[in-house]
């Protein structure tokens, strides 16, 4: 049943990377690259390790992506759009 | 006596739960746009998961009081994200579906800009 | 010249370099141990598990710790087996072993990896110093329900952040974490209020206070036990609040400089946005 | 088979994540875009490392009332240093990552641009 889940997460993080390939918008990449992080830290907590799975989930799926965007709506107005 | 009765009643409250959370995503499958979809999306599923998170706890007695904060802060924070997501979305100009009536935010937002 | 390639000559040239790179990991994994092969009995790490690396010491002194075949545990050592609740007065008393190695036996490594944090994070307010203040031309006021609603959340959210680097050595989570929920908290402040900023003078006395009591505690360790950065308090029985020694205060020092620091970072960040 | 796909679901995943990553940075220009690449390979590599640590049947290294780490001599949690290791550099990672947005917004302020080819031809 694990191994289910865990493959579907893996396939998840997987789609999400690609994603945030061949999106043109830079915003959405940066959310699939939240995503990501977030099934990374669904696999950590199967992988027997629930500190570092705690600590991805407030770090990587939270902060990171709240820090691009704050960044992103800096340099742009809106920020959605590549810079051209 | 009394933990039959309790564990019951935490496996009715599960049923509810899951049956809200069905209600809500079919919700989100069904309504015309974004803040009809958003509306059954939070409703249903703030009922859904503390009756489900209540239900919980009361089956597994050690997890009560974590479960109890948990459905709290559920039930503080979700209804405001939801909100904020919808005032977000219309102010960035997310048309709403062509049958609202009467579109009360619309007179606030042009109340406002008047005044300025 | 670079602007000269053509795109579709870069990518390819990206999906050769990404194709090589995964044949060869993939070349190397069939040399690994399969699943259930790995076992922790082959490392270094089970005395940390069994928390007892006074054994591991008097192995390397002997010359006989790092053997071919490894014999498991129970022929080589002595051990007293480790029963929640009951046993006393170990080497370490936590009973998150991540945690006691995080924080005690690895502890000057984390004083490093404290120290990166603290220059990427003064590294950000030094490049965004200074920035020109603008009169913000037109101002969306965020509604009384996303105010009244984010300082309620904040309170709770702070309260799991502090539960949270308190109980580090008891369940999952610590200093870190911690740390990192609180910023959360104080992001949603931003969130809720246009114009909201923190005190700035607080949070840097604050963060550079707990950085010195992380050192100050070393330092006391190095005076009482000789060796800097040893558990100086004793340790109690294995699972209660109070049994881990000095493991909670440097959580809590951690916890509030972590949670400082990416709170400094955030709001560095996100104050010249708002003066558009 | 099943022990065969058990461990490699996530080795592939792993590798899987860090030729993601690799393939964002070669192939972009926009330095934002690169440091999204950079953050892939960040969860790649830790993902890898915490793999390494663990085994099918290992549990969680917290002694807890029902979950003891010593069974008749033998160590059968997964391995706590590796998580350590990747719990710290988790933090490092927000850390860099604030610190070259912070760079990459002053590089737009300087020359309004944020194409690396661009910022080349404006420097010569």
């Amino acid at each position: 049943m694990i191994t289910l889940f865990s493959t579907l997460l893996v396939i998840l993080i997987v789609a999400g990377g690609f994603v945030s390939i061949f999106s043109k918008k830079l915003l959405s990449s940066v959310i699939s690259m939240g995503l990501v992080s977030l099934g990374v830290s669904g696999l950590f907590f199967f992988l027997q390790a629930p500190d570092v799975a705690i600590t991805e989930a407030a770090i990587g799926a939270g902060l990171s992506t709240a820090i691009f965007i704050i960044a992103m709506k800096k340099i742009q107005k809106g920020g959605t759009s590549d810079d051209e | 006596m009394v933990d039959l009765i309790l564990g019951w009643t935490g496996v009715v409250l599960v049923f509810i739960g899951v049956f809200f959370l069905f209600l809500g995503s079919l919700g989100v499958f069904r309504l015309p746009d974004l803040f009809n979809r958003l509306q059954a999306g939070t409703k249903a599923t703030t009922l859904g998961v503390v009756s489900t998170t209540i239900g919980v706890g009361l089956i597994a007695k050690g997890w009560l009081v974590f479960s109890l904060a948990l459905a709290i802060f559920l039930l503080m924070t979700n209804p405001i994200s939801s909100h904020a997501l919808g005032r977000a979305s219309y102010r960035a100009g997310v048309k709403p579906y062509k049958g609202t009536n009467p579109d009360l935010y619309a007179e606030k937002i042009k109340k406002e800009s008047d005044q300025k | 010249m670079m602007s000269d390639t053509p795109e579709i000559v870069k990518k390819v040239f990206a999906i050769f370099v990404v194709g090589v790179l995964i044949i060869g990991f993939f070349m190397v994994f069939t040399q690994m141990p399969k699943g259930n092969e790995v076992n922790v009995n082959n490392t270094v790490s089970r005395f940390y598990v069994m928390k007892d690396v006074d054994q591991a010491t008097q192995m390397l002194d002997k010359g006989t710790y790092f053997n071919k075949d490894m014999v498991p545990l129970r022929n080589d050592v002595p051990y007293t087996p480790i029963t929640f609740g009951k046993s006393e007065n170990l080497e370490d008393g936590a009973a998150n072993v991540v945690t006691s190695i995080v924080v005690d036996y690895r502890g000057f490594d984390t004083l490093g990896e404290v120290t990166v944090l603290f220059l990427a994070a003064s590294g950000v307010m030094l490049v965004l110093h200074g920035e020109k203040r603008k009169v913000p031309k037109k101002k969306i006021a965020p509604s009384e329900i996303m105010y009244v609603g984010t300082r309620i959340a904040f309170s709770v959210i702070f309260l799991f952040g502090i539960y949270v680097f308190i109980h580090g050595h008891l369940t999952p989570g610590g200093g870190f974490p911690g740390g990192a929920i609180i910023a959360s908290g104080i992001l949603g402040l931003f969130l809720g209020r246009q114009g909201y900023s923190p005190n700035k003078a607080g949070l840097t006395v604050f963060e550079s206070l707990s950085g010195m009591a992380y050192a100050i505690i070393g330092i006391i360790g190095l005076v009482a036990e000789k060796s800097f950065l040893a558990n100086f308090l004793p340790t109690g029985t294995i699972g209660n609040l109070f049994s881990a020694g000095f493991i909670a205060l440097i959580y809590i020092a951690i916890g509030m400089k972590v949670g400082s620091e990416l709170s400094a970072v955030t709001n560095a960040m996100i104050v010249d946005t708002e003066e558009d | 088979m099943i022990d065969f796909l058990q461990n490699w679901i996530y080795l592939t995943g792993s590798m899987a994540l860090v030729g993601i990553g690799l393939y964002i940075v070669l192939t972009n220009t926009n330095i934002f875009r690169i440091i999204v690449g950079l953050n892939i390979i960040d969860s790649g590599t830790n993902l890898f490392i915490v793999t390494i640590a663990w085994h099918p049947k290992s549990v969680m290294p917290i002694y807890t009332a029902t979950n003891n780490l010593v069974v008749n001599g033998h160590v059968i949690s997964a391995d706590p240093l590796p998580q350590s290791l990747v719990l710290t550099a988790i933090v490092i990672g927000l850390g860099t990552t604030a610190l070259a947005l912070a760079i990459a917004v002053k590089i737009y302020q300087k020359y309004g641009t944020l194409d690396v080819r661009k910022i080349k031809e404006e420097d010569r």
